[in-house]
């Protein structure tokens, strides 16, 4: 790993208190650890894929980076820069450099908002454009430019007039509108029909290719992470246990659970199945886990030394990390 | 939840300090004195209001006399009427019991009737009553409440003769043992009519909106195509569901009606404390003033922590 | 102008659509018209203490009697129109504003604002009220702009208890995160994201208080607040409660008119909420 | 073999004050005992209005059946309300698309259970109730703890377990799952389709699955019929449909899905998007987004065709004179 | 018809032990204290007088009559008055009641500054008891009007040997449970409900006639009038105008007119400028159509007022020289006669004020006020306070231009003074006039009616020729009770107290 990449991510991480239950006697302090020391490092143009299963802690991580959320420990580097310093210092161009793209673009618009409006805000936010009328020629500039015509029309329209994937796509828009430098796209497409989804996707791509923004896609749906990321983290209760190049990860992982969440991906190709590999037990909850490897409770090949302590991150070569006590 | 509760208690107590100085402030503030009512309507006479302001502390600086009632009330003594030569806290422990009968059955029975109505409007949504229902709850929402007693009494007391006009008792007979009790039944049947029928639209309004809302979420579906009968969801799934929003109302409006039926009991002579905070108020007596709004301020902010103690034991959601 | 003839298409729809908003657009445009034509509808003056009273329905050409002063019922009635709906939309405006601002900025910042906020809001619900009106009317004067102010600073709480509920939903909302990640400053959601898509049960619980602020304008001016002179529903109610039995014309049509206004408000209210509500412009799934 | 259940020219309609909405088609489609029919299509192509249709969910004054659906031998569309409450559940059960919100927040999962099972056994005692939701409870992996917790104190993936669990009580014959596991992670989703397809061995039942994800149908499913926009499109075995697909529109749905461990392909989707369901189309309902589309596609509605591989396919290119 | 008065006197009698007479009279409010001297409480007042006497009292028509005094004379200087007590009076404990009492009761009132009565007993000098059943009041300066003072409020006389304990009367037991020597004995108090009185068997003008009475506490009038209707209660006094027609039509109600020397009127301060040419008291004196305010207000049965002071004291009275007629013309003509000119909106005389309360209809009349002086070019705006606020800002702060009061003005004439005179703590309008303070001087010094009427006729005079204030109607209102009952307090001209239910009975 370099050094001095552009996003650092060093050792973050976010609890949150459990509220107690109904008793009237006092419980001793409990914490949901979404996210738990993780830390990271993306490249100018990089696009960084994150998978793992619901609940693990990717769109935490995702707030955190774009700071709708106080990290509970660590810090994001952006060019060496603190991002709590950044953000102290002028949150407005903080909020120009680093976008979030949510997991729901239904949800993402004021309903009672046009698109016209909606997309020009950040515009106006940011003094893009220097009239009303320059704005709304910047806007139907990026409409047409996302593929949605005729963007006269679809400016006047509301939220709801739109499908899901015209949503989504402006939803893209909308933070590509600042030409922001780091981008977080958390789950772009698992709302969107298949039809449609390959037009983000490439849009994505694009992005990340003419603007030379660094994209962290999140997902679970492994093969689309692996199609458009260069890397890929996996994510297991708020930790990172396997880490590096995307194609290295999706045909040769090493940690436990990866293997498990790549067998367990179909492909719609009947031919290309593969024996999946069972997990037993329950999903577990990130309220205090461990003291061992969080996934060795449900872990095939656990070994006694899992259970004891949190393993050590080593490096299986070509910047591989695997964070298991097996091949430590 | 200890720790949370400790928590509301001390917010409570800071707000009741707050509320409690403030009104001392209004209250004295406000133009009128007790004195005028000490002294009659027929005399203005300066010496003797001199005697009186001097009697009943009223002559010192505003500063003064707050510290000087802040003291006594740190005791637990509410202080003396000043018109009425009494303790304060045996007034309002007096009138306490007719106003909480009053308010009580009104307060449960409007529930029940008002919530019912509401359900039975929500599960009917769009039919004719439905409609009626909505259309009955919006006149009542604008129908002044002295207005229906004034017709109560016309219609159950004056022209159909069966039930009595006013008052708790029947002042000509003292009765004692079922037949009191019985007497005190009847009397209520109009005041408890009236504040019903005006607490009426609040319930209705809320319970209807609460289940058309949980009507439509989709854990009834579920419960609809396991093919439970309607009935059985209704009473056990959707209800327990829609009811907790009215549990607020419920406990705000029980913590207000201790002064608010002022205007009820007025129309049916009935004698609580209402009544007692609207004479105080004609009469300016303060220590019962200050006696039962602290009395008002502490119910609101009991009943808030109440409410949602209550909400969270209804409501498995719901964790402090 | 494409917007403005899909506003006005969009409303068009909207009109048809909505039963409610028919009718309360309707009773709105015959209280605007009895408001601003008053002299030509009522068919005396009712300031005019005439010589018949206590007249019954149609006595002497009183439509709806007379009172005891020998006002004519309807012509006071229609005048009427003129001070309750301006008491009753004006202090439900300030009691709204106030709720939705208070409220809307307890839920959004949430945490010690929010504590902060509902124990104010405890206090106020603590105040006795009567004194803070005479108070008020000792520091301030007793004039009818007096009266609505009261009756919105007494109200406020309910709509801010209201407000402050949707506020905390709202702003766990995506849009309103993906306003703060785009960089709008606090104020600005609060009045662009959260206020505009809470404002409805606020409103509905407006409407339903506009009742009570037209009756409670009445007893106010018992305290002396406000113009005497003012011809108010609310008054003539108050004035005809010893003539329940008598004269029951002067406070039945009273009551009837707030009963009627209420309900246009409600579903003019309603009916704004329904078409505006994205689920109802266009019948999609999703 | 008599087909579980048999569509014939199923249609459902939304009505409302100012307009109809044609959201099923003339569907028509049989399985068979132990088929497991996956329905793919886009959101709002009218994959759960089929399944409610069929069950007998839709909004009473709101929507309209034409058609026939045999189940068992018994006309669905014409049963009363009465009759059909007898079937649900017991012989025909379905787990619903938002498993997060289908069960009553404040009500224990052990209470939603004792209420349904009693729907059709009344006289049943807590113990048979719980032994009977404990062996489902295995089945779906789960401890039997969950009976005495809230719904809001288990996660996502193990409510929809439960859902599984609730919907399998009374051992129905036939299963619809609607989108039943796309809110899972791959893991959890793996597994209850491992699950699924165990116990419907082991219980002998017929399952339809209505998904968009086509790799779910491919794991998990012998037969799959493609919607678009309340019409179907295409009918046939999973290995014949995903492998060689001809309908241009499943041509299309199968070429926006990225391989796993092949080439990195550039991923395709379809231009445009699903018409409005309250115009009725003269020709193929996916003309307009089709890129082979022909002038008769505008025209004339394709008829069913069947083909030698079984599968029936909606389209010009194949029929008639095209063949 | 029938039926319903079949129906009261079942309603009247049921649940009562075998014949027992009661009767339930109305009452408005709690009385304050039971100890009718420390504080003038019109809630106790109608009360107390069935449980203590007085030296002298006032009959339904506001005479005075001897009560615990069976006589009294008035010494040549005015300045000895003595009473003669009878010997038959006894406390309700048994104890007799005797001139001791009555120094008791008076020297504690003028001891103690905050009892009522305190600062008019000033003019006592000493009190002196020659025997059981004499009284002697020697006095400052002499002043006839105080014994019609002391059949007024605050001067019950109390029993020397219950009170005389050291506690104040505030504390004293004795207030909330007295012992006095009248008709009918205290039985309880239920705050809020109702007063319980029972007949004293042993009172020294025999025996009364009903066995008890309850005062029944109904705030609310429209109420009280139903239950009176509807025989809940026996007796409602002073019913609202709105519902005296209602009550007529009733066959089984009687109402008997009471009137009282407390007439509405108008009082200017004449510390206003604008207020002090007497031609716009003219003005608006002429402008005030009295007979539209008494018809309209008040159903016509508080009848104008014209005479400067209440023409129900008769003997009093002056009827020649009064406040001026209803005329618009002639209002106009004063103020054009005295140089002033139209605006352009058509008033002669703007930004009158007059402060009034709410309550018994002043609104309602200051509203036709302000409605014919417009029309005589005087603009008057009305400003209706709540009661409190209005002494306030009345009586206390002075702080108005003109403002509408009723208030007692008997029972002696000698109230003209008090109300009008130099300095007087009642002249809230600061009226001043040495020749009026003069004839009123002389008017209470003097024991002979004839010469007192032509003083105080006289001074009438002067009031109808500076018009200070303005009476607008007199003060009269219906008293209304079940037709079953006879003799009642209104009954009793010269013969018996007012609101004293000694010799009531059941027909
Ligand atoms: N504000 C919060 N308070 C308490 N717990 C939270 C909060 N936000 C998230 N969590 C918890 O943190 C964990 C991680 O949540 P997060 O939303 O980051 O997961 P995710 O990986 O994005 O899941 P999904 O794939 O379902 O979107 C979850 O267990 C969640 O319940
Ligand atoms: N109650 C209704 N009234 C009118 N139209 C409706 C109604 N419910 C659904 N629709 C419409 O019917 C069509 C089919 O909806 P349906 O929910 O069956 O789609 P779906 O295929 O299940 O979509 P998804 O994948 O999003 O669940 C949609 O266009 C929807 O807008
Ligand atoms: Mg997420
Ligand atoms: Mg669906
Ligand atoms: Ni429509």
């Amino acid at each position: 790993m370099k050094n001095n990449s552009y996003i650092k991510v060093d050792n973050v991480s976010k609890w949150y208190p459990v509220k107690t239950g109904f008793g009237l006697k006092k419980e001793e302090k409990q914490y949901v650890k979404a996210v738990d020391g993780v830390s990271l490092e993306i490249e100018k143009g990089e696009i960084l894929g994150v998978i793992g299963e619901s609940g693990c802690g990717k769109s935490t991580l995702g707030r955190i980076l774009v700071r709708l959320e106080e990290p509970t420990a660590g810090d994001v580097y952006i060019d060496n820069i603190s991002s709590s310093k950044l953000i102290k210092q002028d949150a407005k161009s903080f909020r120009r450099l680093v976008q979030i793209i949510f997991q729901n673009p239904y949800d993402s618009f004021t309903p009672r908002d046009t698109i016209e409006k909606i997309l020009t805000r950040p515009l106006n936010i940011h003094s893009i454009g220097n009239s009303a009328e320059e704005r709304r020629k910047i806007c139907l500039e990026a409409l047409e430019f996302g593929g949605l015509h005729p963007a006269e029309d679809i400016m006047q329209r509301y939220p709801h007039e739109l499908s899901g994937g015209q949503l989504q796509r402006i939803s893209i828009l909308r933070a590509m509108s600042v030409n922001p430098k780091f981008i977080i796209a958390d789950e772009p497409v698992s709302m969107l029909d298949v039809s449609v989804r390959a037009d983000i996707i490439n849009m994505l791509l694009q992005l990340s290719r003419e603007k030379d923004a660094s994209i962290i896609f999140i997902s679970h749906d492994i093969a689309l992470t692996r199609y458009i990321s260069n890397r890929v983290a996996v994510m297991y209760l708020g930790r990172i246990v396997e880490y590096g190049d995307s194609d290295e990860i999706i045909k040769n992982p090493q940690h436990p659970y990866t293997q498990a969440l790549i067998s367990n991906c179909a492909s719609i190709d009947p031919d290309e199945l593969v024996e999946k590999i069972n997990i037993e037990g329950e999903p577990s909850t990130p309220i205090n886990p461990g003291p061992g490897c969080y996934f060795a409770p449900r872990c095939p090949k656990r070994v006694e030394e899992c259970l004891r302590k949190y393993p050590d991150t080593c490096d299986v070569g070509n910047g591989h990390l695997v964070a298991c006590s097996r091949l430590g | 939840m200890s720790k949370y509760i400790g928590k509301r208690v001390v917010a409570g107590i800071f707000t009741i300090i707050i509320a409690f100085t403030l009104n001392f402030i209004i209250i004295n503030l406000a133009p009128g004195d007790p004195i005028k009512t000490l002294m009659g309507k027929e005399t203005d006479d300066q010496q003797l209001r001199a005697a009186l302001e001097k009697k009943y502390g009223l002559d010192k600086p505003l500063p003064v006399q707050y510290v000087n009632y802040l003291k006594t009330a740190m005791k637990g003594d509410l202080g003396t009427s000043i018109i009425y030569n009494k303790p304060v806290s045996k007034m309002i422990a007096e009138k306490l019991p007719a106003t909480i009968l009053l308010v009580l059955t009104a307060g449960i029975l409007s529930l029940i009737i008002g919530t019912t109505m509401g359900i039975v409007a929500a599960r009917k949504e769009g039919t004719i009553i439905d409609t009626i229902f909505s259309g009955f709850s919006y006149i009542l929402n604008s129908m002044p409440s002295f207005w229906l007693g004034l017709m109560l009494i016309i219609i159950f007391s004056s022209k159909l003769k069966i039930l009595p006009t006013y008052g708790m008792t029947n002042p000509r007979a003292s009765l004692t043992g079922k037949a009191y009790v019985m007497d005190v039944i009847k009397h209520m049947i109009l005041p408890v009519g009236t504040l019903i029928l005006v607490e009426i639209p609040a319930y209705f309004r809320i319970a209807k909106s609460s289940v058309l809302q949980v009507t439509n979420e989709d854990f009834i579906l579920t419960l609809k195509a396991a093919g439970m009968d309607e009935k059985k969801m209704f009473n056990k799934y959707i209800f327990k569901n829609a009811i907790l929003p009215t549990i607020t109302i419920f406990g705000i409006s029980m913590a207000y009606l201790i002064t608010g039926v002022a205007l009820i009991e007025i129309v049916f002579a009935w004698p609580g404390t209402g009544r007692l905070v609207l004479t105080a108020i004609n009469q300016r007596d303060y220590p019962t003033l200050m006696g039962m709004y602290l009395i008002m301020s502490i119910s609101i902010a009991i009943v808030m922590i109440i409410v949602d103690i209550v909400y969270a034991m209804l409501d498995p959601r719901i964790r402090y | 102008m494409t917007n403005v003839k899909k506003g006005f298409n969009r409303f068009k729809h909207a009109f048809l659509d909505s039963r409610q908003l028919r009718f309360g657009i309707y009773g709105t445009i015959l209280l605007l018209f009895i408001v601003i034509f008053a002299p030509l509808i009522a068919p005396e003056n009712p300031y005019n203490f005439g010589p018949d009273i206590l007249n019954g329905l149609g006595e002497n050409g009183h439509l709806l009697g007379t009172n005891k002063m020998g006002q004519d019922i309807f012509s006071m009635l229609i005048y009427g129109t003129r001070t309750s709906l301006k008491v009753a939309l004006i202090s439900a405006l300030i009691s709204g504003l106030l709720g939705i601002l208070i409220g809307g900025a307890a839920g959004y910042f949430g945490g010690k604002v929010d504590q902060v906020v509902s124990e104010i809001i405890n206090i106020f619900m603590m105040l006795p009220t009567f004194f803070l009106i005479l108070l008020i009317i000792a520091l301030f004067g007793n004039t009818l702009p007096n009266v609505m102010i009261v009756i919105g600073i007494t109200t406020w709480p309910s709509n801010a208890k209201l407000m402050r509920a949707q506020a905390l939903s709202l702003r766990e909302r995506t849009f309103v995160k993906a306003a703060v990640a785009m960089g709008e400053t606090d104020r600005q959601i609060l009045f662009k994201y959260i206020i505009p898509n809470g404002i409805f049960p606020v409103i509905a619980n407006t409407t339903m208080g506009m009742s009570n602020a037209i009756l409670t304008e009445a007893s106010l001016s018992f305290l002396g607040l406000g113009d005497p002179n003012a011809i108010s529903w609310g008054h003539m109610i108050y004035e005809g409660k010893p003539y329940i039995t008598s004269a029951w014309w002067i406070t039945t049509f009273a009551g009837l008119a707030i009963v009627l206004t209420v309900t246009i408000f409600y579903l003019l209210g309603d009916g704004i909420n329904y078409t505006l509500n994205p689920k109802h412009i266009n019948q999609r799934g999703e | 073999m008599e087909p579980i259940l048999d569509l014939k020219d199923f249609s459902v309609t939304y009505i409302n004050k100012y307009k109809k909405v044609y959201a099923v088609k003339n569907v028509d489609f049989e399985i068979y005992k132990g088929d497991s029919l996956g329905i793919v299509g886009e959101s709002g192509s009218g994959k759960s209005t089929l399944a409610m249709g069929v069950l007998r969910l839709l909004p009473e004054d709101g929507a309209q059946i034409s058609g026939t659906a045999n189940f068992s031998g018994v006309d669905l569309t014409k049963l009363s309300e009465e009759e059909m409450k007898k079937i649900r559940w017991k012989e025909l059960s379905v787990i619903f698309q938002k498993s997060m919100n289908s069960l009553s927040p404040v009500h224990k999962i052990g209470t939603h259970i004792e209420d349904i099972y009693r729907i059709h056994k009344p006289n049943a005692t807590k113990e048979e109730i719980k032994d009977r939701f404990f062996y489902l409870l295995d089945l779906v992996n789960l401890s039997n703890r969950v009976y005495n917790l809230y719904p809001h104190e288990l996660s996502g993936g193990m409510l929809q377990r439960v859902s599984i669990a609730i919907s399998l009580i009374h051992d129905p014959k036939l299963l619809i799952m609607d989108e039943a596991t796309t809110a899972l992670d791959v893991v959890t989703q793996g597994q209850i389709l491992d699950e699924i397809s165990r116990m419907e061995e082991e219980l002998d039942m017929t399952r339809i699955m209505i998904t968009h994800d086509m790799s779910v149908v491919a794991t998990s499913c012998n037969k799959v019929a493609i919607v678009y926009a309340g019409e179907l499109m295409e009918l046939g075995y999973v290995k014949n449909v995903l492998k060689n697909p001809l309908h241009p529109y499943t041509k299309g749905l199968v070429s926006s899905f990225p391989s796993l461990k092949g080439d990195r392909e550039k991923i395709k989707s379809i231009s445009g998007f699903l018409p409005d369901l309250s115009k009725r189309v003269k020709g193929c309902i996916f003309a307009p987004r089709c890129s082979n589309a022909i002038d008769i596609c505008y025209n004339k509605k394709p008829e069913k065709i069947k083909m030698e591989d079984g599968r029936t396919i909606c389209c010009h290119l194949y029929g008639g004179e095209n063949k | 018809g029938n039926e319903s008065n079949n129906e009261s006197e079942n309603k009247a009698t049921e649940g009562n032990i075998e014949g027992e007479k009661v009767i339930v009279v109305r009452a408005t409010g709690d009385p304050m204290t039971f100890n009718p001297d420390s504080i003038p409480d019109d809630y106790a007042y109608p009360i107390v007088q069935n449980i203590f006497n007085r030296l002298v009292k006032l009959d339904a028509s506001k005479q005075i009559i001897p009560d615990l005094a069976t006589e009294w004379e008035v010494s040549e200087d005015g300045k000895t008055v003595t009473f003669h007590l009878r010997d038959d009076a006894k406390w309700h404990d048994g104890e007799k009641v005797t001139s001791e009492d009555v120094k008791y009761t008076f020297d504690t009132i003028k001891e103690n500054e905050n009892y009522y009565m305190s600062s008019r007993l000033g003019i006592v000098n000493s009190i002196e008891t020659p025997d059981d059943y004499t009284v002697v009041f020697n006095m400052n300066e002499s002043d006839v009007s105080f014994i019609a003072d002391l059949g007024w409020y605050g001067t019950f006389i109390l029993p020397k040997h219950v009170f005389d304990n050291g506690q104040s009367w505030e504390e004293n037991p004795a207030s909330k449970e007295p012992i006095g020597s009248g008709p009918f004995k205290f039985k309880e108090f239920n705050q809020g409900e109702s007063i319980t009185l029972v007949a004293n068997p042993d009172y020294h003008e025999g025996a009364p006639k009903l066995d008890k009475i309850i005062y029944s506490i109904i705030p609310d009038d429209t109420t009280a009038v139903e239950a009176l209707l509807n025989g809940d209660i026996d007796v409602y006094e002073g019913i609202p105008a709105a519902s005296v027609d209602e009550l007529e039509a009733s066959d089984y109600i009687r109402l008997v007119l009471n009137e009282y020397p407390s007439p509405m009127r108008i009082i200017f301060n004449l510390n206003e400028e604008i207020l002090q040419d007497i031609n716009v008291r003219r003005a608006i004196a002429t402008a005030i159509d009295r007979e539209e305010i008494s018809q309209k207000v008040f159903n016509g049965i508080q009848k104008p007022e014209y005479n400067m002071y209440p023409s129900i004291m008769e003997w009093a009275t002056n009827s020649e020289q009064t406040a001026p007629k209803f005329n618009i013309e002639e209002a106009i003509k004063i103020l054009e006669d005295a140089g002033y000119k139209k605006d352009k909106d058509g008033y002669y005389v703007r930004g009158l004020t007059i402060d009034v309360f709410e309550d018994g209809g002043y609104p309602d009349a200051a509203k036709l006020m302000e409605a014919t002086l417009a029309k005589a070019g005087i603009e008057l705006i009305v400003q209706v306070h709540e009661f409190n606020a209005w002494n306030e800002k009345v009586t206390i702060q002075r702080d108005f231009m003109i403002e509408l009061q009723g208030g007692f003005m008997g029972p002696d004439p000698a109230a003209l003074y008090k109300r009008l005179g130099t300095g007087e703590y009642s002249n809230v309008g600061n009226y001043s006039n040495k020749k009026f303070d003069e004839l009123c001087t002389k008017g209470v010094a003097t024991g002979v009616q004839e010469e007192r009427a032509k003083y105080y006729k006289e001074a009438q005079a002067i009031l109808a020729e500076d018009l200070p204030y303005i009476p607008i109607v007199t003060y009269a209102a219906y008293d209304a009770n079940n037709d079953k009952f006879i003799n009642l307090p209104i009954d009793g001209e010269g013969k018996w107290g007012w609101s004293e239910y000694t010799f009531t009975d059941i027909k």
